[in-house]
């Protein structure tokens, strides 16, 4: 078991399928020689080629286009869109082309992209380099949605979204860059499309991703303290969403609260929350509650960033009251 | 150009100055392409018309549902590309795809049925007359947002790249698509990496209903802005297959032998309106006619006669086309309407649509 | 009482407007001579002439960035973006500049422009032409967004959007072009943020929005068959929400359907659902169902688009098996 | 060009060769700018000089959170425009933009103040670094997202078409936006439409850390496309505050004239990395000293001097501006962090932020 940041990571979980697969290629802006701009691709270069991690014009259409048609002939793609807020500028290739290829073309051509993607706030970036765009991807037939909030996750769900044969966009918190933890030795490949109960509980379920989940334990702790025991859940996958996990959860704790760094209104909480109030109504004890940067576009302010984004203190006194 | 906000033409785009085709060159007789070359061309120009014809007719017969973008008039640019092309090549087509579908070998009848929204169509009929896709052919999709496919043309030819194939992409366009950001992002992409892909503006002077003249800052919206982009300037008499095919042959080439991408200008005119339900009255009512005296066509039909192609060899080709293009029709009318067992096929690769366990 | 389509009340609508303010001012596709590709404009070009009612290319970034930098200088500005499909290649001006700009400044700078824009299935375009997106613009904090479903609606909210000093997406709906309704006499502006309860009943509330608001009403024409006195309440207007109305009338009924045109994921519904799951878990007798578009891109065949979108009989039938 | 993925200079970037900067041109001493205008220059590079390198301290002092982009060794580009403009003109920059909020007249104190995150700064610290913008003096904002601005600078000069005046709107961008599709959609609408708006690029030769040859087809990235929208193509020394006057004001009083949109290309370079963090390694050594060579304060100190300003003046306007720094990072060090009151406010128009009622 080796300890290694969130950011290493990205590199570490790439290289491992490069490794296996000579066919997978990389790119994007600054990936190459730099290494990246927030440094998760450093090393890659060195070992795989320019041929294989190849740096792009500050053309996104291009950059998404030119993975969409390399995997349509079986060629894997990771292609890098530095901050996800730019999936802006390329949601053409992603929402309309990417997404509906499969379906438009009765089944021809599918599309084995990674889109990875810088995510979040907390960087003091301001409104254009800061957002949780999970929702964005996650809306959209055709995609799917991962964001794991811890470096083993991001190895293993890496590994499973190269292998995975459909567009699946990839979300690394720009937060939880320099966080640390363990990665198992070996090969490892994760799922798509299943959840974590990170703790258990009986009081209430707390649904967190990414940056969220850890602000959740700490919140989880703190309501333990209180006597309220609080199951937490990593969503880690949006699409495909593991309901049952979700829904198991809410069985037995009877309350459900989302954490959602989005802002508030169509975040991915506010899916969970229509899924549980529709199949597990007769389960709630009480209302559903979201937790939810409000719906604003993110100030740069150290200050007020730290305001909008839900803290531990936040997600601990909503709980704490409404619970009751 | 600039836009003279006072030109009373402003009002009705059809009182603007026609802008009447070239005459065709009398020297493209004499181009060094062998004969049995040009009676494929003949044959696929045939293709092209009658099944777009018989398109039409369906239209109005109510049996296409949605929308629908024909190639009338165009047929030279399709054919003059497709012949020079190898069956391994990529094609990359925009919402007027049937000629490119057909072009790259696509089943009649498939196509048609396609158009009807049926389950025996190209794509079950999932996809409509907008994204015909044959991808055993290599014929990677048609597109019908602007832009986007052009971008993810370059993937392709990335992949024959990258697997040291020969293979050259193909992707078709129209003129008013030069003026959309992804135009400039795959152009230059395309450049910087040297990738083997022709990119072809099919100018019918046109976007929808609005003159492309009116809307781009320089004539040859595709050729002036060529050099942008590294790129040779190549403008081609899109009516003749002979002039297509030989700007055609050259461009692949180059491509093939690692020379990098070319942008054609093709410059032609579609013979009916945009889309399905458009008349086309925005356009003069002599540049209209102008340019069907310059039906490629009967001039192709001719210039094959003044080659010693005989007549008989012609109508031969003409009739065979009609044959098929009925029997397309009759597999097409006969097929069924998609059941729901489609609805929920084919979001993923692996055939389901499950977002959830 | 003059009686005009949904289609022509659009061309009403912006002419009131441009008759009352000489600032205002339409760019887009086709939409000059022309008259659009929907016919929505025709006539404006006539009366108002080349200067106010212009064509462009087809740059749909440079579209919203024009009307987004004249707005900013104070002359309102409507925008054409042909399909609502479209906005995704101009996504970043719509969802990171223009919705951001207030935000961002401090307050220095405002956006008044309306961004219309044909939404919609119906109408056999499949994938790229056909979606409903009104959730792609719900979820930017700085867009407002309305739907109308009748004529009368169209120019009062038209009008209202126009007036409005922030970035309105004002989405028309595509199979109710053709639809009838009754336009009132002289200036008609109505007002944003307000939702209509369309039908009374006791037994349930259908929330829904555009092209469901019809089927919803006749599926209660259905229930009422049965029965089943079902309350339909136009939304109209996703930002800001009327969440007044949907809660008093849960309140009534205690039992709430949306009833959504789009994918299901991350739809307005889960909104809402998430609401009331909320606000008024309390009144609630049972499951919050949603009646969607299943997560899937839109197929073309008649036979297949007609099975996608909620049709008057799933609706009749999802409440009325449910309701229980 | 083209990459050539042999090339071992694609593993180190700072591998390459170098690319070197034209000398001055002598013949810029005498170019007819009036002498006041020059020491108005000279005042203008200084403060932006000393305004950056003050943020850079205060960057290195970790008071400024989150990025921060500055122009050092670029301050001849914003001060040459900024001499020629008119106060009604609009101006758009990007992240990079502190150099062309001041040079439009944002207070020092209020800017710095911003770069720190306070209650006083320019945006009340909403903003932040990249988004300064001083509307009040028609400076209409600092865009992160590479090419967007463009088109909305279009927008303040169609807004002036409108309104009949002769407001002209400048916008500046970096070599590498020149590959973004918004470019493109921009520079062939403001020609379309006549725009009177002139596009700056500011070609610094690296976009973040790869160098735009690699990634531009062509080898100066705005000016070998202007003639794509029909525009003539310019380049200009971007080190040389006079240059950069002479073409601007050129430039400006042609689009002011209604003669349309302008495309110039000044060459400069940045004496730092990309953005706080970045050293800059990824460029050859002695590429950089070249260019610190070319610093264009020295130099145009150096001038002054030669035309006969004494160099008491010239310190005395250095040294006023050290005051005014000085003074500007104390008001932004005194300001408060904004509280919780301005969370919600400025969504809307009317100040708020409610989505519901
Ligand atoms: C991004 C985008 N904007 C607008 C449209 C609507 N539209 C469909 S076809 C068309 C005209 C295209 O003109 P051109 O590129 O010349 O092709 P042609 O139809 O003449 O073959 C337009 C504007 C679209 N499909 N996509
Ligand atoms: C659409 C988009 N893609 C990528 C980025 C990330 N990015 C920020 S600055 C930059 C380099 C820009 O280079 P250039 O235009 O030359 O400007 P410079 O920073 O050199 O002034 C990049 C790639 C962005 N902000 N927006
Ligand atoms: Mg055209
Ligand atoms: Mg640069």
């Amino acid at each position: 078991m080796a300890e290694l940041t969130y950011r290493d990571a990205v590199a570490y979980g790439i290289a491992q399928e490069m490794r296996r697969d000579p066919n997978l290629v990389m790119l994007g802006e600054d990936i190459a020689g730099a290494g990246g701009v927030f440094k998760t691709t450093v090393g890659l270069l060195d070992e795989f080629g320019p041929a294989r991690i190849r740096d792009t014009p500050i053309s996104e259409q291009a950059i998404l286009g030119a993975a969409m048609g390399a995997a349509m002939t079986g060629i894997p793609v990771i292609a890098e869109i530095m901050f996800s807020d730019f999936i802006a500028v390329c949601f053409d290739l992603l929402a309309n082309e990417m997404a509906k290829s499969a379906y438009m073309t009765g089944g021809q051509l599918s599309v084995p992209v990674v889109v990875r993607t810088a995510n979040g706030g907390g960087s003091r970036f301001g409104a254009q380099h800061s957002q949780s765009v999970e929702n964005w991807c996650m809306m959209i037939p055709g995609l799917k949605v991962v964001a794991p909030s811890t470096p083993a996750d991001v190895v293993g769900l890496m590994a499973a979204s190269i292998r995975d044969p459909d567009p699946v966009v990839f979300f690394e918190h720009k937060s939880l860059f320099a966080s640390k933890g363990e990665i198992p030795e070996g090969e490892i490949v994760d799922e798509l499309g299943t959840a974590r109960v990170v703790r258990e509980g009986t009081d209430c379920t707390i649904a967190a991703l990414a940056l969220m989940v850890p602000r959740a334990l700490e919140a989880a702790d703190r309501l333990a303290d209180e006597g309220i025991s609080a199951e937490v859940i990593d969503v880690r996958s949006l699409v495909p969403l593991d309901t049952k996990t979700v829904l198991a959860s809410v069985e037995k704790t009877s309350r459900l609260y989302t954490v959602e760094e989005n802002p508030r209104l169509c975040g991915w909480g506010a899916e969970v929350a229509s899924i549980v109030a529709d199949e597990a109504f007769w389960d709630l004890d009480g209302p559903i509650v979201r937790i939810t940067t409000p719906h604003i576009p993110l100030p740069a302010a150290e200050a007020l960033e730290d305001m909008a984004i839900p803290s531990v203190d936040r997600i601990y006194e909503t709980v704490s009251k409404t619970i009751g | 150009m600039s836009i003279d906000l006072n030109d009373p033409a402003l009002l009705d785009y059809s009182q603007r100055p026609p802008r009447h085709p070239e005459p065709v060159d009398p020297a493209n007789d004499g181009l060094p392409i062998p004969l049995n070359v040009r009676t494929d061309l003949y044959k696929r120009v045939q293709e092209l018309r009658q099944f777009e014809k018989r398109a039409y007719d369906l239209f109005m017969q109510n049996l296409v549902k949605g929308t629908s973008h024909l190639s009338l008039g165009m047929e030279a640019v399709s054919a003059g590309f497709a012949a020079a092309m190898q069956p391994e090549d990529y094609v990359f087509a925009t919402y007027r795809g049937h000629a490119h579908t057909l072009s790259k070998g696509a089943d009649m009848g498939q196509v048609m049925a396609e158009l009807l929204g049926r389950e025996n169509g190209l794509l079950k009929g999932k996809g409509g007359s907008m994204h015909l896709t044959h991808a055993e052919a290599n014929m990677m999709g048609s597109y019908a947002i602007i832009g986007a496919h052009l971008c993810i043309a370059n993937g392709t030819a990335w992949s024959a790249q990258m697997r040291g194939t020969d293979q050259v992409t193909v992707c078709f366009f129209g003129d008013g698509t030069t003026n959309i950001g992804a135009f400039h992002e795959a152009l230059n992409f395309a450049k910087v990496w040297n990738l083997p892909v022709v990119f072809v503006c099919e100018n019918n002077l046109y976007m929808e209903y609005t003159p492309i003249d009116l809307v781009a800052a320089v004539p040859n919206p595709a050729a002036d802005r060529a050099p942008a982009y590294g790129l040779e300037s190549i403008v081609v008499d899109g009516n003749d297959p002979d002039a297509v095919y030989m700007v055609a042959a050259d461009a692949i080439t180059r491509a093939r032998r690692g020379e990098g991408p070319a942008l054609v200008e093709a410059q032609t005119y579609r013979h009916g309106g945009h889309s399905r339900a458009d008349p086309g009255k925005y356009r003069p009512a002599d540049e209209v006619e102008a340019w069907l005296d310059r039906d490629p066509i009967p001039m192709y039909h001719q210039r094959l006669l003044r080659l010693g192609v005989p007549e008989g060899r012609l109508s031969e080709i003409t009739q065979d086309v009609a044959r098929r293009v009925d029997e397309a029709t009759e597999f097409a009318k006969a097929g069924a309407h998609p059941g729901e067992e489609h609805l929920f096929t084919d979001v993923w690769a692996d055939g389901g649509s499950a977002w959830r366990n």
